[in-house]
């Protein structure tokens, strides 16, 4: 029961902040964060060791796939329909549950400390159920209980996002992402119709053993992609992320970087079998998570929100994942979300830790020599910063250089995606310098009132930051997590990984350098813009087709046709009503002679009709 | 099967109720209201927990119990009711529904509350008749009697203008319903034909309605349709619903939208689909992208709407169409779901409406425009609110997820377009839903809070227990489904 | 021959009470009060005479002129029973209206008479005498409100063109009489296997004189304006008294012929194809032009001739088989209760006579008398059809006649007038329970005995709505024709 | 033997029983109008003597006694309704009695 | 041969339409009365010729005797013994219509009268079976007292019935009621 217990950790963390929030309320009281953050985080560390248990149980069993299956009540059973909900805890379930678990619990301490003040009790309910969410998402055993939790990670992030409910700001930030899942959900949702259509099962572990007929893979496979697309933002529903940075920075860091973009990887990894039956759908995965790398890494650079400036970054990287993927290597992806886990939380929560010590300010531009006031976050930053761009020995070198490598060796590797890949990289090295650079480094360009009162964040901020700057510089060594089938030897070419290692450093070099020169002296301030300006197409297209059809549906049949309708026909019987009145003289006579007239018209009918009389 | 009497008490105690409510005292009007529909919601319950609590549906089939009275032996009619696993679920959830609707907004108990009392109690006494009777003209009757007390409660405790949307519902239905009892007199008259004795039990009519030529089952086929398709309503037959809606006081709403529109669906599953089935299978397609058309259309006119009360009239009308998606599957298994959807609809509905009452009472009135910024006010009212409407986007894990759920794989199938396209009209749903929450609940607060008075507290006490409750069930059976599916 | 005697001491009662009535209201000059009650002791005890009979087999007597049969002493007591209700229920209204005197209750009561010999005849001439025995009363008492031209206006147009009709019943007897020779029903239908076009064209004016009288479109001209200037008893009595034995008579005039001779064959379709063209005309035009009216006794007339186009359902339905018409004695068994109630109620209404009441008067009804609201609510439901009234298993009957006989397209028509007709009803309805009243909306006042019979009509209304079963037992025990 | 055939007298008859009908819808003063009618029964009567002549029967004979005592009755029933009429409209004009319409 | 009784037939038959034509051209009331005065007589000229003694009797007792008397009287009552105006107020479409309908439906009655001639007599009363039973008045009253003994009777409840509503409807006003209240 160790994994039943480990979902439902959060869920009772939930349950207990959630009468906490209300007790508060109805005694109209502010609940302490302390009390909340620590249910909230022990309920987390808790699941964390279980995860750790579980984890050594895996290693400790035998078997070619060693998995952990607890089943708990079956759920829906209808004709051939079977979906068990229970969990299912193997090797890549294990790499999801760790990060999500670990930094979870992490980012729950660090969220005591952020949210002192301005958080409640509420805010711990929401990260505790976006935890329990995300395990059932990883750890489900059918299709329908991932989609419980990927429905229900979606929630929990459209909560934090709106979490500060008073700015309608935030509230559209928070619908925007919550929509944009929804039409990739469809993706799921319609892809379960069709797996069991043709397999017969939702099963996660008997679906990725079925054979589909070629095309029906084609189909399934776009539409489990469609759903990935939206869950991890890429091309083309990434557009929510960005805005999602209005939700709190630990949230920011745990749901938008870490964790639940990446559970369309996971989707990715946990269907390969079944992905892996169509090259069209493993190009259009690579294709997009190549451009979605390179757009997102351009776009990055013209920002000027640190958040933002991240968001973008996370796309970036999911992007890479994603190309992994596509190339079929996925578990260079899972090593990726792994790194990539450790070092943009880092970096997120670095972000938090400057944005808290500067009461808000989010402009890197009204920043800068920051490394002096901030030493702990300057040093644990850099420590994130060296992980993305792929220094050695960091994290990201390892990961990054693993997924440019098999871009080019993997099976459906093509060197077009190493190259869109290759220069995404250099402009990653670009955009993090440049951020780094301007946050940490030259004159202060902080306001007065914001400058007197920068101050180093309290411990509780600091511990987490120094412990994922440890994973983040030596997550990298531990290695792949996972042993998913890829088959080599088949690629475009072959190289050798030292080569890729070593273009990849260059890269990253070019890029840092190019990135502290442009940045380093003075320091001119850059608008933000979005060179792409998707979000404006989607704006001025899908929703004001929307609207506009919707307007037009109202206008023209609700309150036009369908109301004609029901008024004309009530103006035909009032007509008809009116026509036979007018017969209604008052003169007897005419009476009498309409009477007359109708006798005549029977009396024709019958002498004439009836008897041909006079024929 | 079993010959059971106590099947006539679902008919007789809600009329006894009526006249008990006429003796009541105007004071506590309304509390014995909601104590003797709870009593009626418990013995319901009690007399269908055979069915209810089976855990498979052969268990489910041997609990089913059928009670014959002769009633109208000239014209062959009996009083045939009959409580299986299909209209148990109906009667339990229109017991439910008088619960709610007589604990919504109280503002009715201020004018007339005999009357209002008496009618609530008259229209559980119809609806019973309508979901318990197998016999086509008693269904036909309990059915038309469902409008009269519709009509007053809309008419005399309704909005200003309601007068013209009393006049529409009545009349789409009374046209809708009429066409039904011609086609019944059709297949009646055909029965008198063929030489067979005269009866309007369905068992004997359906071998009447199977040796119709073909185009005679049409026409009597859409008779019936037109009927449930105005009672559900299906897209194009839906204009009498939003002004109705609107302009109905709380409680109408609340069993217009819960338990009225399941009339039509339990029609079509009940009657339409044993008696035609050649014929709907001629048009299933048709069908189902009318089912689907209904979906997206009223989403999206949910989704301008800008009145509370509207957007869930159209949110009412949209998930119907998925409920009706899963009838024209014409498939055991579709129709199961859809019914399952149907409770889940109902408990939502219901609630969302039986909220929304809250929010008018502790608001100046709707009408007024949309009172803002409440959710930090009330914060479990909206708390619950917000759960409902999860529930009403299907999220995973309610009940309204698994029915529709096996809705869409069971129409998938079937007709894969309007899966999808009804599909779409589930993203829109997301999209109006979130729209309504947040006008009330977020932003600035709009209203002065020292003028709501006497009810500016939070939900509390009764309210809060039931509506926890609800929420519990609309959960708990989210995962337990198999207390609808029962194996089949 | 005693037998027989017996049978008719029904008649022979009605007939004693009239001459009673006149010898107490001559005696009695002062008060008009005994010439009341008298009225009221006859035709209650008529109406038991009558009710309490139920021979099993129909008695020709006076040359096969006179039918005697649990028909016709079902009508001479149902009819009684009626104009007991109008005696008791109405009584405020004549006061007021002053025009409470005794002959007005004599020719109530001579109008009763003729009514219910007329259903009894078998013979042309009788049946002749016997529709102006009942018309002549009905025409005078439309003109009672004398010193109201509307009153006088009334009761000319229906006796200008009663008198027509009249002449046209009597130019039909004389074409059946040249055609066969003889002026009894039953010689008629032995004579008719021969067929003929004059036998036709006879029986096509008896008919057609016949449709006037209960108002079928297109001879329902007179209707609307009669009853508006009638004053409101007498509208009541004519909508039914005299359409529920015009209509049977109707029904017997139908089939006096024979329906089994081949010579005719070609002339029951034509006929039976110009019944339907009636029947969807009333149906149509009554629904229609019954949504267009204010003032509430032109609706109540446009709402009789639906209600005659429901009747030629089930005369429809019936019309191939020439079987016993039982949905027609349903349905006006339903009619006339539902009907009376609804007169005695609005005889209730205060409104000046020279503007009737208009349906404006029913304003905010519900606040002033919820009591009254109740009634005038069951009687309209039970007119537009509504469950749980005596009104949907009429509507019951004469739809499934008409469907067994075949007429489907004359069913639904029937049934997309029933949802108009029903608007109009339920217009009522909304005035009354969903509007605030108007200053202008007309005064009602309660009497004991118009709430007596008012409450009894309901209660019958609802009785029969739920449990029909005695009811339908009986009537469908009664053969319409021998 | 004489020309005479009861089928002209029918002729006749019908012919007075159109010019009846024909007066009953033209004229406007209410007693010609009630003559009209008398005419009119008086065709019916001419046909039903002639009918009876042809068939060699009384009921013919009979039938037009009847007739005439309903025809007095009716007349008298009529002219009291004209009388009360002009009392109150001082007319007798049926043009001026329309006033119930629609 | 003279033909008189068809001489007696023509004669009578032309003083009868043109003295109908007369009552509904006349402009006067009194002259239209007096026209149908002569209508009834060229009647129970016509009655005779078809042996019908007693109606042709009655046809002068009542009609002319009792039914005119009442007109006149009625007409001299109401001061109406001037020419009126009325048949001219009458629109002519009105009157072409009346009288092209009353015309066809006249036709069409006059077409089907002459399948007259081919009937077969139903009745055994021939003229000579009333002789020989004591005459058309014997014959007919012995009928009228057996057969046709209801309508009789009936007939004096109608004749009731007229009284009363004639005093009813025609008394004068303010006297509504034996008391007035």
């Amino acid at each position: 029961m160790i994994i039943t217990l480990l979902v439902f950790l959060p869920l009772l963390g939930f349950a207990l902040n959630a009468f906490y929030h209300f007790n508060s309320a109805a005694r109209k009281r502010e609940p302490s964060v302390w009390v909340a953050g620590l249910i909230a985080s022990s309920a987390m560390v808790a699941a964390f060791v279980c995860a750790l248990i579980a984890w050594a149980r895996l290693k400790g069993s035998a078997g070619v796939g060693p998995v952990l299956e607890e089943s708990l009540f079956s759920w829906m059973n209808l004709g051939a329909l079977h979906v068990e909900f229970g969990y299912r805890f193997d090797r890549l379930s294990a790499a999801f549950t760790l990060v999500i678990t670990g930094v979870g619990a992490l980012i729950h301490f660090y969220s005591i400390g952020y949210m002192e003040n301005r958080g409640s009790a509420r805010y711990f309910c929401y990260l505790n159920l976006f935890c329990f969410m995300m395990l059932n998402l990883v750890l489900g055993s059918s299709l329908p209980q991932v989609f419980l939790g990927w429905e229900g990670v979606g929630l929990a992030s459209y909560l934090l996002i709106g979490f500060w409910s008073k700015e309608m700001a935030n509230i559209a930030a928070a619908q925007k992402a919550f929509l944009m899942n929804r039409i990739g959900d469809l993706g799921l949702l319609f892809a379960m119709f069709i797996a069991f259509k043709f397999a017969g099962t939702l099963d996660l572990a008997r679906l990725a053993g079925f054979e589909f007929r070629p095309d029906v893979a084609t189909v399934f496979g776009l539409l489990i992609f469609l759903a990935c697309t939206g869950k991890s933002a890429q091309i083309p529903l990434f557009t929510w992320l960005p805005d999602a940075m209005a939700g709190p920075t630990p949230v920011s860091a745990l749901i938008h970087a870490a964790t639940m973009v990446t559970s369309g990887i996971y989707l990715l990894a946990r269907l390969n079998p079944v992905i892996s039956q169509s090259t069209t759908v493993l190009l259009v995965i690579s294709a997009v998570g190549a451009a979605t790398a390179l757009m997102a890494a351009i776009t990055a650079c013209f920002q000027s929100d640190i958040k933002k400036v991240l968001a973008y970054s996370t796309i970036s990287q999911l992007g890479f994942m994603f190309a992994a993927c596509g190339v079929g290597a996925a578990e260079a992806g899972v090593f990726h979300v792994v790194t990539h886990a450790f070092f943009k939380a880092l970096l997120f929560l670095g972000a938090g830790s400057v944005i808290h010590a500067l009461s808000g300010t989010q402009d890197v531009f009204k920043m800068g020599g920051l490394r002096k006031r901030l030493p702990f976050t300057f040093w644990t930053f850099t420590a994130g910063w060296a992980a993305i761009l792929g220094l050695f020995p960091f994290s990201g070198f390892f990961s990054k250089d693993m997924i440019l490598h098999e871009a080019l060796v993997a099976a459906h590797g093509n060197p077009w995606v190493f190259g869109v890949l290759a220069f995404s990289a250099l402009l990653t090295a670009f955009y993090m310098t440049r951020l780094y650079v301007l946050v940490f480094f030259g004159e202060s360009r902080l306001s007065e009132e914001a400058g007197s009162h920068v101050h180093e964040s309290p411990l509780v901020m600091i511990l987490p930051l120094v412990i994922l700057a440890v994973a983040s510089l030596a997550g990298g060594w531990f290695g792949v997590p996972v042993h998913l089938e890829t088959a080599h030897g088949e690629g475009a070419s072959s190289v050798s990984p030292a080569v890729i290692m070593a273009l990849s450093l260059l890269i990253a070099g070019v890029g840092a350098f190019l990135g502290y020169r442009k940045y380093s002296g003075t320091i001119q301030v850059e608008a933000t813009k979005d060179p792409f300006r998707v979000d404006e197409f989607y704006g001025a297209v899908v929703g004001r087709g929307v609207k506009s059809l919707a307007s037009f549906f109202g206008r023209y049949l609700e309150d036009g046709f369908f109301q004609k309708i029901l008024q004309v026909s009530g103006a035909a019987v009032d007509l008809g009503g009116n026509l036979f009145k007018t017969v209604q003289t008052g003169s007897a006579q005419g009476y009498l002679l309409m009477m007359v007239l109708a006798l005549l018209g029977l009396m024709f009918g019958l002498v004439f009709g009836v008897n041909g009389y006079g024929n | 099967m079993e010959i059971s009497d106590s099947l006539s008490f679902l008919l007789t105690l809600p009329l006894f109720a009526m006249v008990l409510s006429l003796v009541v005292p105007r004071a506590v009007q309304r509390g014995y209201a909601i104590f003797a529909s709870l009593l009626f919601l418990a013995l319901t319950v009690y007399e269908s927990s055979g069915i209810l609590f089976a855990t498979s549906a052969a268990t489910a089939a041997r609990f089913a119990v059928e009670h014959q009275l002769q009633w109208l032996p000239q014209i062959g009619a009996k009083l045939s009711l009959r409580l299986d696993s299909v209209s148990a679920w109906f009667v339990v959830m229109n017991a439910l529904t008088a619960v709610i609707a007589f604990s919504s907004k109280g503002v009715w108990y201020r004018k007339s509350p005999k009357l209002f009392t008496a009618l609530g109690f008259f229209l559980l006494f119809g609806l019973n008749t309508a979901f318990l009777s197998q016999d086509l003209i008693v269904f036909y009757l309990g059915y038309e009697s469902v409008f009269i007390p519709m009509i007053f409660m809309v008419g005399i405790w309704g909005e200003n203008q309601k007068a013209s949307a009393v006049f529409r519902f009545f009349l789409m239905s009374f046209l809708g319903s009429i066409l039904m009892l011609v086609s019944v007199f059709f297949l009646l008259s055909r029965q008198v034909k063929d030489g067979g004795a005269v009866s309007s039990h369905l068992g004997s009519l359906i071998p009447v309605a199977g040796g119709l030529p073909e185009l005679h089952a049409k026409l009597a086929f859409f008779g019936f349709f037109l009927a449930f398709a105005i009672k559900v309503p299906l897209v194009p037959f839906h204009s009498w619903l939003k002004d109705v809606y609107v302009l109905a006081p709380f409680p109408a709403t609340i069993w217009m939208s819960a338990i009225l529109s399941k009339l039509g669906v339990y029609g079509m599953i009940r009657f339409v689909m044993p008696l035609f089935p050649q014929t709907m299978g001629t048009y299933q397609g048709v069908l189902m992208a009318i089912a689907a058309c209904s979906v997206v259309y009223a989403a999206l006119l949910a989704y301008r709407s800008n009145q509370p009360k509207a957007l869930l009239a159209y949110s009412s009308i949209s998930h119907l169409g998925f409920v009706m998606l899963g009838v024209f599957t014409m498939k055991n298994q579709g129709a199961l779901s859809a019914i399952f959807l149907s409770v889940g609809h109902t408990m939502v509905s219901a609630l969302l409406f039986f909220l929304l009452s809250k929010i008018d009472e502790r608001s100046e009135g709707l009408d007024l425009g949309v009172p803002r910024g409440l959710s930090q006010q009330f914060p479990v009212l909206f708390t619950a609110l917000f759960v409902v409407m999860l529930a009403s986007v299907s999220l995973p894990g309610t009940l309204n997820f698994a029915g529709e759920f096996l809705v869409l794989l069971n129409s998938w199938p079937v007709s894969t377009l309007s899966t999808v396209v009804a599909g779409f009209g589930a993203v829109l749903g997301a999209a109006y839903m979130l729209k309504f929450y947040q006008q009330m609940g977020f932003g600035a607060s709009s209203t002065d809070p020292g003028k709501q008075g006497a009810h500016a507290e939070d939900l509390s006490g009764f309210e809060l227990v039931l509506v926890f409750l609800l929420i519990m069930a609309v959960v708990v059976f989210g995962f337990q489904t198999s207390i609808f599916l029962k194996g089949n | 021959m005693s037998a027989e005697f017996d049978l008719l001491g029904p008649w022979i009662s009605l007939c004693a009470g009239i001459l009673l009535t006149l010898l107490i209201s001559v005696i009695r000059t002062e008060s008009k009060r005994p010439a009341q009650i008298s009225a009221l002791i006859t035709v209650v005890g008529t109406a038991v005479l009558s009710l309490g009979k139920q021979p099993s087999e129909a008695a020709l007597v006076f040359a096969g002129s006179f039918e005697i049969s649990s028909l016709t002493l079902l009508v001479l007591g149902g009819l009684c029973a009626l104009a007991a209700m109008f005696i008791l229920g109405t009584g405020h209204y004549l006061s007021r209206e002053r025009i409470h005197i005794s002959d007005y209750y004599h020719l109530l009561l001579i109008l009763v008479l003729g009514a219910s010999v007329m259903v009894a005849s078998r013979n042309l001439i009788l049946t002749f005498i016997a529709l102006e025995v009942m018309s002549l009363p009905a025409y005078t008492l439309a003109g009672f409100r004398r010193n109201d031209s509307r009153s006088n206006e009334a009761a000319l147009k229906y006796f200008i063109l009663g008198g027509a009709m009249g002449a046209v019943f009597l130019l039909g007897s004389s074409f059946v009489f040249g055609a066969t020779g003889t002026l009894t029903y039953s010689g008629v239908f032995s004579a008719s296997k021969s067929g003929g076009v004059m036998l036709e064209l006879g029986h096509l004016l008896l008919l057609v004189s016949f449709l006037f009288k209960v108002a079928a479109a297109p001879l329902h001209f007179w209707k609307p304006d009669v009853y508006e200037g009638a004053p409101t008893p007498v509208t009541g009595i004519m909508a039914t008294i005299i359409t529920a034995a015009s209509f049977l008579t109707l029904v017997r005039l139908i089939h006096m012929i024979d329906y089994g001779a081949a010579e005719m064959g070609n002339y029951l379709a034509w006929l039976k194809s110009a019944l339907r063209f009636v029947t969807v005309a009333s149906l149509i035009v009554g629904s229609t032009v019954m949504i267009t009216q204010r003032s509430l006794k032109r609706l109540f007339a446009y709402s009789s001739i639906t209600h005659t186009g429901y009747l030629m359902l089930g005369v429809l339905g019936s019309f191939d088989s020439g079987a016993s018409a039982s949905s027609v004695l349903i349905y006006l068994c339903g009619y006339c209760v539902m009907s009376t109630g609804a007169f005695v109620l609005l005889a209730l209404s205060k409104s000046p006579a020279d503007t009737g009441t208009e349906l404006i008067d029913l304003t905010g009804l519900m606040k002033r008398s919820p009591y009254l609201t109740g009634l005038w609510t069951i009687f309209l439901f039970s007119m537009a059809g509504m469950p749980f009234t005596v009104g949907f298993f009429a509507k019951y009957f004469v739809f499934m006649a008409s469907m067994n006989g075949g007429e489907t397209v004359v069913v639904v028509i029937a049934a997309l007038c029933t949802v108009v007709g029903a608007y109009a009803y339920l217009r009522a309805i909304a005035l009354m329970t969903m509007r605030e009243a108007a200053p202008t909306s007309g005064e009602w006042e309660l009497t004991p005995g118009s709430q007596l019979v008012a409450v009894g009509a309901a209660v019958f209304v609802l009785f029969l709505g739920i449990i029909p079963n005695a009811m339908l037992q009986y009537l469908k025990g009664i053969p319409l024709i021998h | 033997m004489t020309m005479l055939e009861p089928w002209m007298m029918l002729v006749v008859s019908l012919v007075i029983f159109g010019v009846g009908l024909f007066g009953l819808l033209v004229r406007k003063n209410l007693l010609v109008m009630l003559m009209c009618v008398e005419l009119m029964l008086n065709g019916v009567n001419l046909s039903f003597v002639a009918f009876s002549k042809i068939h060699n029967s009384l009921d013919g004979h009979l039938a037009v006694l009847f007739v005439m005592t309903v025809a007095a009755a009716e007349s008298a029933v009529g002219l009291g309704l004209v009388i009360a009429l002009f009392r109150t409209l001082k007319t007798v004009d049926s043009d001026q009695i329309q006033i119930l319409r629609d | 041969m003279i033909d008189y009784p068809f001489l007696a037939f023509v004669a009578f038959s032309t003083i009868a339409i043109l003295g109908s034509l007369m009552v509904i051209f006349k402009k006067n009331p009194v002259a239209s009365a007096f026209a149908l005065v002569a209508v009834f007589f060229a009647f129970a000229g016509l009655y005779a010729l078809m042996s019908a003694h007693l109606v042709a009797a009655l046809q002068i007792l009542v009609y002319t005797g009792a039914i005119m008397v009442l007109f006149v009287f009625v007409i001299m009552l109401l001061n109406q013994d001037r020419p009126v105006e009325d048949f001219k107020s009458s629109s002519g479409t009105f009157k072409v219509i009346s009288g092209v309908a009353v015309s066809f439906l006249v036709f069409l009655f006059v077409k089907v009268a002459f399948l007259a001639r081919g009937i077969v007599p139903a009745g055994d009363w021939t003229v000579e079976k009333m002789e020989e039973q004591g005459g058309n008045v014997k014959s007919i009253a012995n009928a009228l007292f057996s057969d046709h003994i209801l309508q009789f009777e009936l007939t004096s409840f109608l004749l009731l019935g007229a009284i009363v509503a004639t005093i009813a409807i025609a008394k004068r006003k303010g006297s509504s009621g034996r008391t007035a209240p």
